[in-house]
């Protein structure tokens, strides 16, 4: 962790262990003294696995949210009001986040939640915060948190879903005619890309030749290579996440699929592309929200890779960090349009709100609360042409921002 | 299905079973001589995989990590068991296993400090990069390399335990602990030992699954679950039961793989299921 | 089962008892819900203080099983979690009432109780930990399988009760206050169950089996269906808690139903310590608390956590509440 | 002669190719106590466990008051009326002694009772009393039971057995390990009880034997060489050529 977040962060802590060591006493007589000073601040709520595989992931989200706030801040805050970042370990837990959601709700008593980084982190938060009316902006991939079932009009998802990050990947990657084999993981998230990848193929015309789906959290998956070798797909495409999606496209190039085939992926991750390696990943596509190299030529990513840079002895930030710093933004925007907290003002403001932060022009759609956003197309580098250690993707494409990947308003349940 | 495709699913499970075999053998061996289940060894699989990319890196040669590690991480043992799990004989059973459940938190955590939470490349060597085809399809040389290797690794732990003093000693001991004592044999030396042993193949389980999977500091908690499921299939504490059920599951899950992919997971926890339902001490084991 | 290491002196009723502990086991009801009415004004959060009502629960639960019984079952987040999914979609997918949902999670978890517990009862030693965690992994991934009812990886949701009826007034029961002390009415009850159970004669035949199961088998005592019976009630129990932890969350995670949950179940109830009554709550409480606190502190609580509880194994195996009782009687 | 209360017919055991129990045929009659010597390895235990349901025998059968116990599991002997200490102390260590006995005497009637408190049987107190009196342990009623001197827990082990007021009391060993004074006691207990139940004894203290028994069997490489009166088993040949073939005889 850097300095910057280090402080906010530490800062937090200190005063919530210093409320635990006290004990009751202490506490809940000094109740009425925190609750005048809170007046002044807002305070946002920031629940994200800094214990579990995706740490890195976390700390990084962590780094760019206090990015965002500390820009407010610096600019004098919201009305002349400091902005705080509440941050919280989920451990990737539903239960675990819905406890820390509720405890920020209940104690600590935030204006609105920013976070989550699985699918069903950010579904326990959804349900903590649409029963208590609370704002919450969720950063995960999911196409569930678009449907009418799950929808809260509190709720806002900055993050791109499966559907338009399939849709976007497809078209830059698929050719009619081509065959397509699916390796899938059996649960939500693969089935939802899976989903929004055969649409995709009808549009274009290419033609599925098989599919299998693997068990979530599978680390061997060499008994599924002879089959897939046997479909002779021209494309496989691979709709796993983090480390089911390193250790699939591992085995994959073991068994010298990629001589074959090219290896299609929904998503390509900056830090398990750096964990497991440049020479298996070569040539392998995939989408993302964010990508540092976008900077050459968008002046909102340069901006943004500079602060950053600054602030974090010149790292740059990854995909998921931005999910951080475009949540937060967004949201903090919203409450400057909206002047204050107060809760039907903000949904009314991030409604309307048309924000450039990082990656070009984004606005939440009205009825489902998706962010319409632009989607790139990313392909990792063989070692030999990496410029630097960080420098892993070649820009394919920078699908725009259009509401053409996403499903319609009524497709999802929503009254026209 | 065609006949090359199910050949080559029956290949891809023994092969899958060599990594089973190797990393089951060494928790049977500690629960047959010492009577101790160690959960902590799912964490030290992990430990051994990191451990022989750390030799490598400095070596500069997959090899050295290959010999270093398990020895190494064997040696870590050795100290495991004498500083932590030896006080706990004559305790209840329950105890070590309590006590190497909350290890493996350590372990994992602290490889998470030291060497991060995202994991970190682990190359093929190149001398064992690409496939070879089989008459039947393409299979990488590396697993066979793994297949070959633990088939080595087997018949030294044969000739070691069939043909050598100390093998004879642990045999007799798993038996009869007591008849070690009249014997005159310092048992305690036999148990660090043992100990060792079983944490070694632990670690040369989690350097041959290095190239083959993503180095990660959560890679050992489905490798426990694994392990005990063969184990507890084969006999707790049958060295012969561990090879057999280690193929078996390996098979089982390909042929699952190939018929019913999404249930090649629980296909291991059902096969147990009906295993301990009609031979409660596994298919090797003996009764309590 | 009968280890020197783990004999805590609390349990029978005639062992020169201290006034402390003699005190202590009389009002032990009373005493711990006296304790529970004030737990949340002296914790750092009521939400905190629910989640100590419910593994408080559930270890007290798992403990008359492995304290009491002398069963080390390492699948109790089995029922947990059936009890928790049963309520779920009993309220989110039929409309059922609050309260009956709360009974047919227990009764459901209850009855995957008494199934695991036939099939495993059977199974001695390490084989019974063993096949208890294989058949409650395989439990997990039926329910990772089954999506359509458990909302699969993505958890169980759309079930937020956020009013509830009792004796004729509503309650708002999204205020935490409310919330904890309408479970906490739980929490009591069933630490006044198994406080009887354990002053039955059936608590006297399970300490008998524990003890010494050929004894116990010879003086009479069907082993195999008294340790189903322990069982089953154990499982009732934590099935209980988990119907809790679902009201109080209003989401059920897949992660409930996989072994590390058993695992936290286990360490809780050695960290209070076994057999004895308040322990596994004490311990459950020392638990949640010490994750709070160390995970605001650092990331890397787990190596905190996992060292604490080493050293508890090694050196303090009666545990916080265990060791306390010790000194109390010298 | 009355009709035997506990009878053995052509019974046999085996522990896969080794047999322990061969041919054993034998009644016992009510009231009077039968001793079961022999050599270490003659299947004296292997005889004690088949009688006590711990085994099932492999072939012939076994008859209490006329009943084949052939299917009867083993928790259930003690409720017909037969029951047995162990030849290695078998009790509840952790356990006072009153809690030791008390928990054998609710095994009648109370088992799987989980709701009513059991200080409210107070008649399973007074029965467990009633057998620590017998046994001579009243002063030591709330001693933690793995406290007690060796032969206290011998004690305290029959006292347990007794609890079920069993028509057959097999004792195995009961003064293994004891010091002269703590088998007098012993041997004054067994005399006791013997006024009062059928009671089977497996010993190798030859001098009590001849004192307590009215009758002895004698097993040898698991077949019964001998059954009678002690005075017959002294002077049978086939008993002593047994015996003083392997040590220096009646020790």
């Amino acid at each position: 962790m850097t300095e910057g977040s280090r402080n906010i962060t530490r800062q937090k802590l200190s005063r919530r262990s210093v409320l635990a060591g006290f004990g009751a006493g202490a506490s809940y007589l000094a109740m009425p003294w925190v609750a005048r000073a809170q007046d002044e601040i807002i305070r946002i709520g920031f629940p994200t696995p800094l214990t579990g595989p995706f740490a890195a992931e976390a700390r990084d989200q962590v780094k760019c949210a206090a990015l965002a706030v500390k820009q407010f801040n610096d600019k004098g805050g919201i009305n002349g009001r400091k902005v705080e970042l509440l941050v919280r370990d989920d451990k990737l837990n539903g239960g675990e986040a819905a406890t820390r959601t509720l405890e920020l709700i209940e104690k600590d008593k935030v204006h609105a939640i920013v976070g989550a980084l699985s699918s069903a982190v950010q579904l326990a938060v959804n349900e903590v915060t649409r029963a208590r009316g609370i704002i919450y902006v969720s950063i995960s991939q999911s196409d569930t948190i678009n449907e009418v079932k799950d929808f809260s009009k509190y709720t806002f998802h900055e993050a791109l879903n499966p559907h338009m990050t399939t849709a976007a990947v497809a078209r830059h990657s698929f050719k009619k005619g081509n065959k397509v084999a699916h390796l899938v993981a059996d649960y939500a998230y693969g089935h939802e890309m899976l989903r929004g990848f055969k649409r995709a193929q009808a549009q274009i015309g290419a033609e599925t030749v098989g599919e299998i789906l693997h068990p979530f959290g599978a680390a061997d998956y060499s008994t599924f290579m002879p089959r897939l070798r046997s479909m002779r797909p021209g494309i496989l495409c691979i709709s796993n996440f983090g480390r089911d999606q390193a250790n699939s496209i591992k085995q994959a190039v073991d068994f010298g699929m990629k001589q074959q085939m090219k290896i299609v992926v929904p998503v390509l991750l900056h830090n398990q592309r750096l964990a497991v390696g440049p020479d298996v990943y070569e040539g392998v596509v995939g989408g993302a929200n964010y990508y540092w190299g976008l900077e050459s030529g968008n002046p909102s990513a340069k901006a943004f890779n500079d602060a950053y840079r600054d602030g974090n002895r010149n790292a740059i930030p990854t995909d998921y960090g931005a999910y951080g710093y475009t949540g937060v933004s967004s949201l903090l925007l919203a409450m400057q349009a909206a002047g204050g907290t107060d809760t039907e003002k903000v949904i009314t403001a991030l409604e309307d709100l048309k924000y450039d932060v990082a990656k070009g022009p984004q606005q939440y759609r009205k009825c489902d609360h998706q962010s319409v956003q632009s989607v790139l197309v990313l392909e990792s580098k063989k070692a030999a042409s990496m410029k630097s250690e960080v420098d892993l993707f070649d820009i394919v494409a920078n699908e725009p921002a259009s509401t053409d990947l996403l499903r319609s308003c009524s497709e999802l349940g929503f009254p026209a | 299905m065609d006949t090359e495709l199910i050949l080559m699913q029956l290949f891809s499970g023994v092969a899958l079973g060599a990594i089973l075999v190797i990393t089951a053998l060494g928790l049977s061996i500690i629960f047959g001589m010492l009577g101790v289940v160690n959960f902590a060894h799912g964490a030290l699989f992990m430990v051994g995989a990191y451990a022989g990319l750390w030799v490598a890196s400095l070596t500069g040669s997959f090899w050295w990590g290959l010999l270093v590690a398990p020895i190494m991480i064997g040696a870590f043992g050795m100290i495991i068991e004498f500083v932590l799990v030896r006080p706990l004989y004559g305790r209840s059973i329950d105890d070590p296993l309590l006590l190497t459940f909350g290890l493996g938190y350590v372990l994992v955590e602290a490889v998470r400090i030291i060497f991060g939470s995202d994991g970190i490349p682990f190359p093929t060597p190149p001398q064992l990069i690409g496939v070879v085809d089989l008459g039947v399809g393409f299979f990488p040389i590396y697993r066979l390399f793994v297949i070959g290797l633990v088939i080595l690794v087997l018949l030294l732990l044969w000739l070691g335990l069939e043909k050598t003093r100390f093998g004879l000693i642990v045999r007799a001991g798993a038996r009869d602990p007591t008849i070690m004592r009249v014997l005159g044999v310092d048992i305690g030396k036999v148990w660090l030992v043992v100990f060792g042993l079983g944490v070694g193949l632990a670690a040369l389980g989690g350097v041959l699954a290095g190239p083959m999977r993503s180095v990660n500091p959560e890679m050992g908690s489905l490798v426990l679950a694994e392990a005990f499921v063969v184990t507890v299939i084969g006999g707790l504490g049958s060295l012969l039961g561990s090879i057999v059920a280690g193929l078996l599951v390996g098979i089982a899950i390909s042929m699952t793989a190939l018929f019913a992919p999404e249930m090649a997971t629980i296909v291991m926890f059902a096969l147990m299921a009906v295993v301990l339902l009609i031979r409660p001490q596994g298919l090797f084991g003996k009764l309590a | 089962m009968s280890s020197p290491a783990l004999a805590a002196p609390a349990t029978a009723s005639e062992r020169k008892p201290s006034s402390v502990t003699a005190a202590l086991a009389a009002y032990r009801v009373p005493l711990s819900i006296l304790a529970l009415c004030l737990l949340p004004w002296l914790l750092p959060s009521k939400a905190l203080a629910v989640n100590v009502l419910v593994y408080g629960v559930v270890a007290v639960g798992y403990n008359l099983l492995f304290g009491y019984t002398g069963l080390l079952s390492f699948g109790h987040a089995a029922f947990f979690g059936a009890g928790a999914y049963i309520t779920g979609i009993a309220i989110g997918q039929f409309g059922v009432p609050w309260l009956v949902a709360v009974f047919l999670g227990i009764l459901g978890g209850g009855a995957l109780a008494f199934i695991i517990g036939g099939l495993t009862t059977r199974t001695r030693g390490i084989y019974f930990s063993m096949v208890t965690l294989a058949l409650a992994q395989l439990v997990y991934y039926v329910a990772l399988q089954a999506s359509s009812w458990t909302g699969g990886e993505n958890g169980l949701r759309g079930f937020t009760v956020d009013k509830i009826n009792l004796f004729g007034t509503t309650i708002n029961f999204l205020d935490p206050i409310n919330k904890y002390y309408v479970l906490m009415m739980f929490a009591a009850l069933a630490l006044w169950a198994v406080s009887r159970i354990l002053n039955s004669p059936f608590g006297a035949a399970i300490e008998a089996i524990r003890e010494n199961e050929r004894r116990a088998r010879t003086c009479g005592y069907d082993v195999e269906k008294t340790k189903l019976l322990a069982f089953t009630l154990s499982g009732l129990i934590c099935a209980l808690a988990g119907t809790m932890s679902a009201l109080h969350l209003a989401f059920v995670p897949l992660d409930v139903l996989h072994y590390h949950t058993s695992g936290m179940i286990v360490m809780m109830t050695l960290l209070g310590g076994a057999r004895s009554f308040f322990g596994p709550f004490v311990g459950a409480l020392a638990f949640l608390l010490m994750e709070d606190v160390f995970s605001l502190w650092t990331s890397h609580w787990q190596i905190i956590v996992g060292s604490i509880f080493i050293l508890f194994v090694l050196f303090l195996p009666r545990g916080l509440w265990g060791t306390f009782l010790e000194k109390a009687v010298r | 002669m009355t009709a035997p209360l506990l009878a053995v017919e052509n019974v046999g055991r085996r522990f896969g190719g080794f047999v322990a129990l061969e041919g054993v045929t034998a009644a016992f009659q009510p009231g009077k106590v039968t001793s079961i010597i022999g050599p270490n390895g003659a299947g004296k235990s292997t005889f004690f466990n088949v009688l006590s349901g711990v085994l099932t025998p492999s072939s012939g059968s076994v008859r209490f008051k006329g009943k084949d116990l052939a299917g009867v599991r083993q928790h259930e002997f003690v409720h017909l009326g037969i029951a047995r200490s162990y030849q290695i102390t078998n009790i509840f260590p952790e356990l006072s002694a009153h809690e030791n006995v008390r928990v054998a005497a609710q095994a009648g009637r109370a088992r799987y009772n989980i709701w009513t408190n059991r200080k409210r049987f107070s008649e399973l107190d007074d029965k467990a009393d009633a057998a620590l009196v017998a046994v001579g342990l009243a002063a030591k009623r709330t001693e933690t039971a793995k406290f007690l001197a060796h032969g206290q827990q011998r004690a305290l082990e029959i006292a347990i057995a007794l609890t079920s007021d069993p028509q057959v009391l097999l004792l195995d060993e009961p003064t293994a390990g004891m010091g002269p004074e703590e088998t007098r006691d012993m041997v004054a207990l067994l005399e006791k009880l013997a006024s009062e139940r059928t009671i089977l004894l497996v010993e190798h203290k030859m001098k009590m034997i001849l004192g307590l028994s009215d009758r002895i069997l004698v097993l040898h490489h698991g077949r019964l060489i001998a059954d009678g009166s002690p005075r017959d088993i002294q002077t049978d040949s086939e008993v002593r050529r047994v015996y003083l073939g392997q040590n220096d005889g009646y020790a």
